[in-house]
């Protein structure tokens, strides 16, 4: 049991991390502002919530699961208004510019 | 086992340091900020890899202090950087290499 | 009662800075009196237990180092303590007639001056390397604020520069202590002194900390700072800053090489930090030889005296001690008494531009009488606290044929004439054109005559030198004429 | 070890580019992240109030500092000056050769001082479980070297002083941006501001035993107040009221009459009476300190109810 318990935890470490990966792989390769903002907030937040999981399971703690579920509630609501407010500066910008809303300036 | 942690914590750096590519290269200030904001989650996930490892429970306390902060100051930043005025109608940092 | 009496140094300005900060109006005069008229009163009763005892320590909160930190008086410090009370208390006074409390810039001023005060008694009676940067971070950044005070736009670039620079010193200095730290295993200075060997860890940490101070202390080459500080500050921040600010930087220094290094400090060093002290002399005075405004001349001057406090490094002993820690309180004096002469000059007619004060003594008799006074200390003619120490200064070069340092006291003296002769001689000439001076007030008058008494007071010390120079005998720690 | 290597690297990278950065703005951001590695470099080496103090002091309220002192550069100059490092010059090589020789020593004595012994570590520890308090920092901070911390909050208060000194009278119309026009704003803040109350006051009270403290309090408390400010909750005021100076000098005044008042009953000069004094002194301190840092931020010398 706590075999499978520790394996299923290690699972979930190992998802989070991809996640992570994939919104650096975002943030990196995408080619405007607002799609890097995109692949990088969903994908962090998965990653996190993910982490928090794996990590709270290898605790076996309910003060360190409630703790690790507030750290991510914050998280997430940290990213929800920050990309928010992120977009609408990058949309105003590219308005400024006369280019097409979206499109990354080069 | 005793790789797993360690090894995530070294890869979710090497990510962080990645994505500091997209700070030195902007081209834009939202795209700078995004990253930086980037960071704070993966310094969270770091810090609770930390804890677990090295078996320090105040490191999640320094976990929920970061994303307290990152939280507020996201905000901040972000509030304070994208505010226009009538001093700056060109962006500068559009400029940037 | 002992510990009652130190608290009362420190705490009791702090709590009044708190108190005058809080409290309307007029009531902020009484916590200004109340931050400073107990002081004098709590030191003269420290003194006379100093005589007695030799030396006073306090554990403070109970624990002995290396746990805690203890306060540590001693002749030297309890002679720099005098100075910074009177300093505080006369200086205080004069800035009392510009800042009024009640009024919103002394309300800006006062909490400043006393948190100065408070700190710089902090740092005298430290024995804790680390006690001893918090308090010198204290006494900076309240001597910044002070600096500022006014919002003059030179002011405000000085205070800046001097920041910025003030911080590198600290930086430098915490880098040597957390090496002391890491050797010894304790920050107080006198138990580290046991420990600390003159190994590499040793040298680095001694010359970091040295450093940081000399920026601190503005001791050539790294002067630059100083005048446009002091020579912009307004007149009361000014004479602080030259009679105090810098001289704990130096004396600090002096406490680190010969009571922290002690025996093992290399004659090499010492040669070293003479000679940036000759250079100091030398430049300082050329320097302020060629300024127009006269408070540049004072600020230059006082790169020029510091050098002098240097020289105590090479010419090591018990008389070279005693006449350089003399000069430090003599210099003290003469200095505050000069810049709130010139602080004076200044307000009344609107300009300190040597051009425009040709007979200014007409019309200010008592100010450049003042300025004359002061003079007198600051050359070391007799009968002065100045004369006392250059001479003193001069017998030990001579016993000990250091020609080098006989011929720098002598080249400074010199200068010193040259430039405050400049100064006097304009002041004194006959004037081209002279308008009318505006009936002097109360307050005008009470600014004259403090920077009066202040002038008075360090010729004073030329004629009473013996129980100072006792004082300070007690505390030498290295023993008897080398 | 090699994440020891990666993270010592990963700073040096880090402090290089916020310092030569090819925009002030992307130093600046590059000085935030250098913070956040920071905490992450003092976490791995063990030390949780290191990395407290460093998220929230280094990265965080200096973060917001910076930040706001670009935007109001920005306003007086709108265009950023096109390269921000100074101009190369011949001393730079000598500077840096000097550099490197002092950096070496400092290396080399401080290996030499891994040897040195560890006499005030050893007997705080001995000392430690007499004072009630299980967090050895918090011990040296208020109990047994606790003239150095009230000398600290005396240092906060006299750089408040400065500053509306240096501000003057028209410090009021220095600006601010404007509220960030979403409605996200009103929720975000109702759910943080209690929150992060609770969370400071815990870490506060955790500070006897465990890893925080007044000066982590304070700096969570004063980045709310920079949230409240930004948003327009708290705005600018050309003078501060009584409310706001008697909250600027609590934390020095009960510092300094808690102890002056253990000499009035026989005990030794800011000798501490209990845990209770501890707690009174770090509450004392957390307001202060966060006070100071908001009117900083804000840079005005008080602050009123409304911006208008």
């Amino acid at each position: 049991m706590s075999l499978l318990l520790d394996a299923f935890a290690a699972l979930l470490l190992l998802i989070g991390a991809f996640f992570y990966l994939a919104g650096t792989v975002g943030l990196i390769r995408f080619p405007d502002a607002l799609s890097r903002l995109h692949a990088l907030t969903k994908a962090d937040n998965i990653g996190l919530l993910s982490i928090c999981a794996g990590s709270a399971l290898m605790a076996g703690e309910l003060r360190v699961a409630l703790l690790l579920l507030l750290i991510w509630l914050m998280a997430l609501f940290a990213a929800t208004v920050s990309a928010h407010l992120i977009a609408r500066r990058s949309l105003r910008d590219a308005e400024d510019s006369g280019a097409d809303a979206g499109k990354s300036p080069s | 086992m005793n790789w797993l942690l360690p090894g995530l914590i070294l890869f979710l750096l090497v990510n962080l340091l990645a994505g500091l590519w997209r700070v030195w290269r902007g081209p834009s200030s939202a795209d700078r900020m995004m990253s930086a904001l980037l960071f704070g989650s993966t310094s969270v996930a770091v810090l609770i890899l930390m804890a677990e490892w090295q078996g320090i429970r105040a490191l999640r306390h320094v976990a929920l202090l970061v994303v307290m902060l990152a939280a507020i100051i996201a905000i901040t930043y972000v509030g304070i950087s994208g505010a226009r005025d009538k001093g700056s109608e060109t962006n500068p940092d559009r400029k940037a290499p | 009662m002992v510990a009652e009496a130190l608290a009362c140094l420190v705490l009791v300005p702090v709590v009044a800075a708190c108190l005058a900060l809080v409290l309307p109006g007029r009531w902020r005069w009484l916590a200004v009196a109340a931050g400073l008229l107990p002081l004098p009163l709590a030191m003269a009763w420290l003194t006379g237990e100093l005589g007695r005892e030799g030396l006073i320590t306090v554990a403070v909160a109970g624990f002995e180092a290396p746990l805690g930190i203890v306060w540590r008086l001693d002749g030297l410090s309890a002679v720099l303590v005098w100075l910074n009370i009177i300093i505080a208390l006369l200086v205080g006074l004069h800035a009392a007639a510009h800042y009024p409390a009640d009024k919103l810039n002394g309300f800006r001023f006062w909490p400043l001056w006393l948190l100065l005060s408070g700190a710089m008694n902090a740092l005298l009676l430290s024995a804790d390397l680390f006690n001893l940067f918090v308090t010198l971070e204290l006494v900076t950044l309240a001597a910044i604020g002070l600096l500022v005070v006014d919002r003059k736009p030179q002011a405000m670039r000085a205070a800046v520069r001097y920041l910025l620079l003030a911080l590198l010193g600290s930086l430098f200095y915490l880098l040597g202590v957390a090496l002391v730290y890491g050797q010894t295993g304790t920050l107080d200075l006198y138990q580290a002194a046991g420990v600390l060997q003159p190994d590499l860890l040793g040298h680095t940490a001694l010359v970091l900390m040295t450093v940081g101070l000399l920026v601190k202390a503005a001791i050539f080459p790294l002067h630059g700072w100083l005048p446009a500080a002091h020579g912009n500050a307004p007149g009361p921040v000014s004479a602080v800053l030259s009679a105090m600010v810098v001289k704990v930087a130096v004396y600090l220094v002096w406490r680190l090489w010969l009571w922290l290094a002690g025996d093992w400090a290399i004659p090499a060093g010492l040669t070293m930090l003479g000679l940036l002290g000759a250079l100091a002399i030398v430049y300082g005075s050329l320097q302020a030889l060629v300024q127009q405004r006269v408070k540049m001349i004072v600020a230059y001057s006082t790169v020029a005296q510091l050098g002098y406090l240097m020289l105590l490094f090479p010419l090591l002993g018990l008389v070279a001690f005693q006449a350089t820690s003399y000069h430090l309180l003599s210099h003290g004096l003469a200095k505050a008494a000069m810049f709130l002469a010139a602080a004076n000059l200044l307000t009344r007619l609107g300009t300190d531009q040597l051009g425009d004060l040709r007979g200014a003594d007409r019309r200010m008799p008592l100010d450049v009488f003042t300025l004359a006074l002061a003079g007198v200390s600051i050359l070391g003619l007799p009968p002065s606290g100045g004369f006392i120490a250059k001479w003193l200064m001069l017998q030990t070069a001579l016993a000990q044929g250091g020609w080098l340092w006989v011929g720098v006291i002598l080249v400074g003296g010199l200068l010193a004439a040259a430039y405050l002769f400049r100064v006097l001689a304009v002041l004194c000439a006959r004037p081209v054109a002279c308008p009318e001076l505006p009936v002097s007030g109360k307050a005008d008058q009470l600014t004259s005559l403090v920077a009066l008494g202040l002038a008075l007071a360090a010729l004073a010390a030329g004629f009473v030198p013996a129980p100072v120079l006792k004082l300070l005998a007690t505390a030498w720690p290295l023993g008897g004429a080398p | 070890m090699v994440i020891d290597v990666f993270l010592a690297l990963g700073l040096v990278v880090l402090a290089w580019q916020a310092l030569i950065g090819g925009s002030l703005f992307r130093g600046i951001v590059m000085f935030i992240v250098f913070g956040m590695v920071l905490t992450l470099a003092w976490a791995w080496l063990g030390s949780p109030d290191l990395a407290m103090a460093e998220a929230a002091i280094g990265a965080g309220v200096t973060g917001a500092l910076i930040m706001i002192a670009y935007w109001r550069l920005r306003r007086i100059n709108a265009v950023e000056p096109r390269d921000p490092s100074p101009a190369r010059s011949r001393l730079a090589l000598v500077i840096a050769v000097l550099a490197t020789g002092l950096v070496g020593a400092i290396g080399l004595a401080a290996v030499s001082a891994l040897t040195g012994d560890a006499t005030a570590a050893r007997v705080m520890n001995e000392t430690l479980p007499d004072t009630g308090l299980g967090n050895p920092i918090t011990g040296v901070l208020i109990v047994f070297r606790n003239l150095d911390t009230l000398l600290e909050v005396a240092v906060v208060l006299a750089a408040y002083i400065a500053a509306r000194a240096a501000l003057g009278r028209e410090s009021a119309d220095l600006p601010l941006p404007p509220a960030p026009d979403t409605p996200l704003l009103t929720p975000l803040v109702v759910t943080l501001a209690p929150l992060t109350m609770v969370v400071a006051i815990y870490l506060l009270k955790a500070g006897s035993q465990y890893p925080g403290g007044a000066f982590q309090a304070s700096a969570l408390l004063a980045a709310l107040g920079v949230l409240l400010v930004l948003t327009g909750r708290v705005g600018p005021a050309a003078a501060a009221n009584w409310l706001t100076r008697a909250g600027l000098v609590i934390g020095t005044l009960v510092f300094c009459l808690v102890g002056l008042g253990m000499l009035v009953i026989g005990a030794p000069l800011l000798a501490i009476p209990g845990i209770w004094a501890v707690y009174l002194i770090e509450a004392a301190m957390m307001i202060s300190i966060g006070l100071t840092l908001v009117l900083l931020f804000a840079g005005a010398p008080g602050l009123s109810g409304k911006r208008s």
